[in-house]
């Protein structure tokens, strides 16, 4: 029983961060942006909320300064794939790389440390214990007191579909997608719809950030998104952008990504290692053989 | 006279880095009017319009709309003002509905920006039925004729209130038989109080619906007459400088052997839907065969399934004798030369070279072009190839070397054909090598082809451009959800039998409709 | 080319003062670090055979991506083709033991044949399953990493070591040096010169090109892209395999753990800011190389911090693909201003 | 004489495969330098190279042209090192952790016995599990560890451990999992919270920077973790019942003091275990966990080990 509570756990913990930035690739996808920035802006989410956490001393400024880390990536963004309309693939390279280097940089500038830097001033985003949920038999003790973070992937979740499929703002981001010129000349600028897009996924992905480096543990370490923006990205990519594919494909992840540490009992390290990224492939296979099904 | 209603004073607009699209056009436009623009391709009536819509900012001149100055940066300022256009190709979502493509950027809102679907729906159907147009809000614009998606456009600007409808050649995507109907609501649009701009190249048309005629001619404006006071003659003068004389059509020699043989052909979409059925047709040496149907009735996959991008369900396919059915692409090209609609898509790689472009398939099938068993390219030969092109069939161009795109249209046009020409294939399949050329190209490419009949190819010619058909044609083939309805010598076949048979898919229809 | 290059260097000007900005703030001395930077990997025979030798794989990884993408194929996989090229050349050097000059032309082919193997399997996972190689490549490279470091670990680890390596390969595998510099840089060159001949020269090199501006036009050419994909995944994977090879015959001469650390997104970064052409690719990388190589001079005199260079190469290449056709556009603007001012007139 | 022969010492140069942060085995290292430069008044520079095998030749050389005397971690460049030491023979170098001698003999060795220290690590982990007073603890005799790779010094550890825990109670058994990384600080978590859900009490960290997230596990589950290479007993106070310190800054402070009185001599190997400080037990904390009795157990294993009573068996790869 404590084993598979430590199971699903662990899958929740290794799927929110790789869900809340994937919820933020989804708006990117649908305005019609090739966004590969997302690990860079995870990352500078995770060093935003160290930095906000313990200057301010309060998790609440942390996840204020997270959004704002990674909102900055977004505007960088924006100025030069939206507004100078360099190509999004190289700006999102160059992205990732600078977040690397700047968040490498600033650790040592600001907190004259390298590779990780922690400390008891860093205040964690707190767990949530529900009375209500606790109650709940069997699914109680996981339903409550995950982190609160964790709470606003859900509530982030359920807010995306009703957003991208039932407002006015969705309507106009999809076709922004679909179809750029005809929003246009809708008299909808595209530019802008597209910069909401990227300001949304520069919000969802500090949250990421957050919960990397305040949430599931609390510290900075360098280059710690350690790819889970790419895995978002193949979620997007995976199942077209669907909010609740994006959450299954999440969930297999943070379960494989468990699941491997478990398996180190039968099999080398390094293959454990490479289970969530044989189960992304796995997941790539089916849905294009079930893509070809359908075409034929 | 009192403030005009709308006026463009003195336009002036040059794409970089010297295209002088327009040059200080000066118009007005009254209220409640037709206002027609003509011109031959280039002319700049796009231009013209897009920059009274605001999708162009003009480098000098302004615009008036009731005595006041206005410069619009978005559409969106455009619509607000009471000004909004149908584009020249039409500009919808298709994965969206008709409601949801008619409300988008206007989108009734309930608490926390929520789309309100009721109300949308009750206003669409509102515009639907105050203006007689025959749709279905809730069908998706992706599987309704090219006729409804128009309409669609125009309520859409009818749903936003405005005074001033923009028309870009709306009727170069409809049927005979469509362009009546059109003609019906615009003109209920104008008793309306609408101002309508309405840009087209058929002088019969315009002389037919508009008040007043505006003439472009290479970016500069003619004229701005009364339409009761000229005549089709004047316009066409007005129009191209000169007058235009077809030349008749030479006599065919008899045909000789059949050269493309297409037996029970079908095909089958990814969606599992029949997009061809059952398709037998001809073409014989020396023979050119018309395609006429409207848009998606099959054309493309026709051209598609010929030319081994997607395999067929059933049937066969030969050329003088040779079973293509189920060749490699490469294998077709030795007998099938092919010149595409589009020529950005499939007729070239434009940022390319002349000569890389000149090049392709010949690299393959001509060893003069090759050395070493195939494997290196004989550069000098290649140079000299593009060089051949350019004289023998009058290309206009700088260097071989220079990129494809920096060709004008009707240049690319010529570069395509004498690349495909060249190849010496027995069969010629032309999927509109006319669009979007100007009169003169155009009558070059129409006299290429008749050279080519006489040269004993075979030729099958798909258009949308009826007259063009007419013109060219031995036998003219219809095409109806993907069934060949029709097959008639062009002498004797009327240009209202073809149309009614490309939108019923049989003759004497008891009356047009769009769906 | 003339206003290529220009586009260019500006670019390049304008990220270094952006940089001299950015140490400013920080209250450094742009000049005093620069020079630093520069006389670390340019000044002298040393520093610059040094920058050479680390530009070898940078170039070849970058000269990877630039044709794949030239091509058409969304190749991201140089990471892993380079470890699994590196692997196959150390298992060569391991066990084979044939003269010098036998022995280096096999195992510089068995190197690309590591890497061409790991591209392969993406190739042939979209040609049977259509799975896309963007992503397929990128867990590939997660893959390769793992399964090196697993054989590094277990079946070759170097009994005498102390972490995770293999033994030394045989000598005869060796590269020659020539005082300080290495021949990893002529083996370069080769593949470079051969690169471009195929590239540029060869029918197969003018439908990869074509292909990659137009498929469906070349497509319909008569070009046969399947197999064209698959060599260009072949060639670009054994591209990065040959990297992977010298960076082991070249260096320590075994294959130990963080081989291809650094040349994770060097590749494609490099390629992107060439505009994916081959001269571009040669040249980015000889300048990205002395700006990695200068990065610990720099670091050892100025006290600047490494880290620096990296956040100065995303300005690079912002700057530079950002600027790339600005200059044109500029240009022609003014041009057309000009001609509405004299036809207003 | 001694006087003309003597090496210049002006510039010392820390040269790391890896990269400090770690506050750990790097970071210990770094204090003795400060500790250098603070006593001698020489200039110092660190030089880290990320792990990344491309940066190592082209840092020693930098190093080389730079300092008279180097100081280095060299996992993964012994070669070089090697080579390089004997293209400059005047130069001191003092190689960290391992044992690497050139030709010319002029590389002095400081081989830590992690062994000694991992052994007494197992010990407090064995009595820590089966102390009933220490809350959260369970009866089931399951301690963990958390290594960063599996590479021979981390087997080396883990070995000891085992042994050591062994020595207390022989039916305790060891769990171990390996992150494949020394950075990924959450992956770290998520293994120790597996280790303490499969019923573990005490799980050793061995993963430099990734090892955080074991700590922080500890502390998040109430139970108990054992820290490496520095004293990270406060760290998450109440949660880390010891730390296995390996003091590499005390080595270097050490080996440069002996070359500034003159009585450093190249190419030698200088042990540290226990008896010399080098590798320790470190149980203070400014609110220790362990009751005093297990404390004094541990500290009469520790006496036993320096005098030779208890033979601590090395790994053997
Ligand atoms: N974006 C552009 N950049 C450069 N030149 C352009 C651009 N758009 C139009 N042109 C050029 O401006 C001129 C006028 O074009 P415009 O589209 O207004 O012609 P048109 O009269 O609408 O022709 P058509 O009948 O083919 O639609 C042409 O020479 C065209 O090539
Ligand atoms: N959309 C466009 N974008 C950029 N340049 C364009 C565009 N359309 C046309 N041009 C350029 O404008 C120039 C004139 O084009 P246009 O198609 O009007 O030529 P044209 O005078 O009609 O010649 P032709 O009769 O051969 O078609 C060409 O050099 C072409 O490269
Ligand atoms: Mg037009
Ligand atoms: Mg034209």
């Amino acid at each position: 029983m404590n084993i598979f509570k430590g199971l699903i756990n662990g899958m929740i913990a290794g799927a929110t961060p790789i869900l809340l930035a994937a919820l933020g690739g989804t708006y990117t996808y649908y305005a019609g942006i090739f966004n590969i920035a997302m690990e860079g802006m995870m990352l500078a989410g995770a060093f935003g909320a160290v930095l906000g956490s313990y200057f301010f001393h309060s998790w609440l400024a942390g996840l204020l300064c997270a959004i704002l880390g990674s909102t900055l990536l977004a505007l960088i963004f924006i100025l030069f794939a939206v507004v100078l309309k360099t190509d999004e693939f190289i700006t999102g390279i160059a992205l990732n790389l600078f977040a690397v280097g700047a968040t490498t940089y600033l650790l040592r500038q600001i907190f004259a440390v390298k590779g990780a830097f922690s400390s008891p001033e860093i205040l964690p985003i707190p767990r949530l214990h529900l009375a209500g949920l606790e109650k709940v038999p069997v699914l109680g003790e996981i339903l409550s007191g995950q982190n609160l973070l964790v709470y606003l992937m859900l509530a982030a979740l359920l807010l995306s579909v009703y957003v991208i499929f039932k407002t006015r703002f969705g309507l106009r981001l999809r076709a922004a997608g679909y179809n750029a010129p005809s929003l246009d000349s809708s008299g909808v600028r595209t530019a802008v719809i597209r910069v909401w897009a990227l300001l949304i996924c520069g919000v969802l992905c500090g949250l990421a950030g957050a919960y990397l480096s305040l949430g599931y543990v609390t510290l900075f370490s360098e280059n710690m998104s350690a790819g889970r923006g790419w895995i978002s990205l193949a979620a997007v990519i995976l199942v077209n952008g669907n909010p609740w594919g994006i959450a299954l494909i999440s969930l297999l992840f943070g379960f494989t990504d468990g699941l491997g540490l478990w398996l180190q009992q039968s099999l080398p390290s390094q293959f454990t290692a490479m289970v969530p990224y044989l189960a992304t492939l796995a997941a790539l296979y089916f849905y294009s053989m079930r893509r070809k099904r359908l075409a034929r | 006279m009192s403030v005009p209603f709308l006026a463009m004073q003195e336009i002036l607009k040059i794409f970089p880095p010297a295209v002088v699209a327009l040059d200080r056009v000066s118009v007005e436009f009254r209220p409640g009017e037709i206002h027609a623009v003509v011109g031959e391709n280039g002319a700049g009536k796009s231009t013209l319009m897009k920059v009274l819509y605001g999708l162009e900012a003009a480098n000098s001149g302004q615009i008036q709309l009731r005595g006041q100055a206005v410069q619009f940066h978005s559409p969106g300022q455009a619509i607000a003002a009471g000004i909004g256009m149908v584009h020249q190709e039409i500009l919808l979502v298709q994965e969206y509905r008709v409601w949801e493509n008619i409300v988008l950027g206007l989108e009734p809102a309930g608490w926390f920006g929520r789309l309100d679907e009721r109300q949308a729906l009750r206003s669409v159907q509102q515009k639907i039925d105050e203006f007689h147009f025959n749709l279905d809000p809730l069908a998706r614009v992706g599987e309704i004729s090219v006729a409804a998606r128009q309409k669609v456009e125009i309520l859409k600007l009818l749903y936003r209130n405005v005074a001033v409808l923009i028309l870009d050649e709306p009727t170069a995507v409809l049927t005979p038989q469509e362009i009546p109907q059109l003609f019906a609501e615009l003109r209920r649009l104008r008793a309306g109080g609408k101002t309508i701009l309405f840009i087209s190249h058929h002088l019969e048309e315009v002389l037919e619906l508009s008040d007043r005629i505006t003439v472009l001619r290479k970016g500069r404006q003619v004229a701005t007459l009364e339409t009761s006071a000229t005549n089709q003659a004047e316009l066409s003068r007005l129009m191209i400088g000169r007058e235009l004389a077809r030349p008749p059509r030479p006599a065919a020699a008899p045909p000789g052997q059949p050269v493309l043989e297409v037996e029970g052909l079908s095909y089958r979409d990814g969606a599992g839907r029949l997009r061809l059925q059952d398709l037998s047709l001809q073409v014989r040496a020396g023979e050119i065969v018309g395609v006429a149907g409207v848009e998606g009735n099959g054309q493309f996959e026709l051209v598609n399934v010929l030319m081994g991008l997607n395999p067929p369900e059933s049937g066969r396919l030969l050329v003088q004798g040779h079973d293509l059915t189920r060749a490699e692409i490469l294998e077709r090209r030795r007998r099938i030369a092919f010149v595409s609609q589009d020529r950005g898509r499939l007729g070239a790689a434009v940022r390319a070279t002349i000569t890389e472009n000149a090049l392709m398939t010949h690299h393959r099938l001509n060893p003069r072009f090759t050395r070493w068993r195939g494997w290196r390219l004989e550069a000098r030969a290649a140079l000299q190839f593009a060089r051949r092109i350019e004289t023998q069939f009058g290309v206009s161009m700088a260097s071989p070397e220079q990129p494809f795109q920096s060709l004008s249209g009707g240049n690319q046009q010529k570069v395509i054909l004498g690349r495909e020409l060249l190849l010496e294939t027995p069969f010629l399949l032309l999927d509109q090598p006319t669009r979007g050329l100007d009169v003169g190209s155009m009558e070059y490419v129409h006299e290429l082809i008749l050279t080519l009949r006489a040269e004993q190819r075979a030729i099958l010619l798909i258009s949308a451009d009826l007259e063009e058909l007419f013109r060219l044609s031995d036998r003219i083939v219809v095409l109806h959800r993907g069934r060949l309805v029709a097959d008639l010598p062009a002498v004797s076949a009327s240009l209202e039998q073809v149309g009614a048979l490309m939108l019923e898919g049989k003759e004497h229809p008891d009356g047009p409709q769009a769906d | 080319m003339g206003r290529k290059l220009i586009s260019a260097l500006l670019g390049v000007l304008i990220a270094l003062a952006l940089g001299a900005l950015i140490m400013l703030l920080q209250g450094y001395n742009p000049l005093s670090t620069y020079a630093a930077l520069f006389s670390f990997s340019l000044l002298g025979w040393s520093p610059l055979a040094t920058t050479l030798r680390n530009a070898v794989p940078l170039i070849l990884t970058g000269l990877s991506a630039s044709v794949a993408f030239a091509s058409g194929p969304v190749n991201l996989g140089q990471p892993g083709q380079l470890l699994m090229g590196a692997l196959f050349a150390t298992l060569g050097g391991l066990s084979l033991d044939l003269p010098p000059l036998v022995m280096i032309p096999v195992l510089l082919l068995l190197a690309m044949l590591g890497g061409a193997f790991w591209s392969g399997l993406a190739a042939l996972a979209r040609h049977w399953f259509n799975m896309d190689e963007f992503i397929t490549t990128l867990m590939l490279n997660m893959i390769a990493d793992y399964f090196t470091y697993w054989a590094i670990s277990y079946p070759l680890y170097d009994a005498e070591a102390f972490s995770p390596m293999t033994p030394q390969i045989h000598r005869a595998g060796w590269l020659p040096e020539f005082g300080d510099f290495n021949s990893n840089v002529l083996v370069m060159l080769a593949a470079f010169g051969a690169l471009w001949f195929l590239f540029n020269r060869l029918t197969a090199g003018y439908e990869w090109r074509l292909t990659g501006q137009n498929g469906l036009f070349a497509r319909l050419g008569g070009v046969n892209i399947e197999r064209n994909y698959l060599a260009v995944m072949l060639v670009t994977g054994a591209l990065a395999g040959l990297a992977g090879g010298l960076v082991v015959m070249a260096g320590p001469h075994r294959f130990l753990k963080g081989l291809g650390a650094n040349y994770a997104w060097d590749g494609v970064m490099i390629a992107v800011v060439a505009n994916n052409g081959l001269v571009g690719t040669l040249l980015y990388g000889l300048f990205f190389s002395s700006l990695q190589t200068g990065a610990l001079g720099m670091e050892l005199i100025t006290a600047v911090p490494g880290e620096f260079i990296q956040v100065l190469q995303a300005v690079i290449v912002l700057v530079v693909v950002a600027g790339r056709g600005r200059l044109d556009w500029l240009l022609e603007r003014s041009l057309a201003r000009q001609k509405a001012r004299e036809r207003a007139a | 004489s001694p006087a003309a022969s003597a090496p210049k010492t002006e510039k010392v140069v820390y040269l790391i495969n890896g990269a400090l942060g770690d506050n750990a085995f790097y970071d210990s290292g770094q204090k003795g330098l400060d500790q250098v430069a603070k006593d001698f008044g020489v200039e110092t520079r660190t030089l880290e190279t990320n792990f990344d095998a491309g940066q190592y030749e082209p840092a020693l050389q930098a190093a080389v042209n730079y300092a008279d005397v180097i100081f280095v971690i060299s996992y993964g460049f012994e070669d070089q090192l090697k080579e390089i030491a004997d293209q400059y023979p005047n130069k001191i170098f003092v190689n960290l952790d391992t044992v690497v001698q050139n030709e010319k003999k002029t590389i002095t060795s400081v081989d830590f016995v992690e062994e000694e220290s991992a052994y007494l690590a197992g010990v407090a982990a064995a009595l820590a599990t089966s102390d009933a007073s220490l809350a959260g603890t369970n009866p089931e005799k399951l301690i963990g560890a958390v290594g960063g790779d599996v590479d021979p010094v981390i087997q080396a550890f883990v070995f000891a451990y085992t042994n050591g825990a062994h020595s207390v109670d022989p039916e305790i058994s060891v769990e171990t999992k390996y992150l494949g990384s020394w950075d990924d600080t959450a992956k770290g978590k998520q293994a120790a919270l597996q280790l303490y859900d499969q019923g573990a009490d005490v799980v050793f960290q061995i993963a430099a920077a990734a090892g955080m997230g074991v700590l922080q596990a500890a502390g998040e589950r109430g139970l108990y973790a054992i820290g490496v290479d520095t004293n990270q007993n406060d760290l998450v106070p109440g949660h880390v019942i010891a730390s296995d310190t390996k003091d590499v800054g005390k080595a270097i402070y050490e080996v440069f003091s002996s070359i500034k009185k003159g009585t450093y001599q190249p190419g030698q190997t200088l042990s540290y275990g226990l008896a010399s400080g080098g590798v320790d037990l470190d149980m203070s904390a400014a609110a220790p966990v362990l009751s005093s009795a297990a404390q004094a157990q541990i500290n009469a294993v520790r006496q036993d080990i320096i005098d030779g009573k208890i033979k601590v068996e090395l790994y053997q790869p």
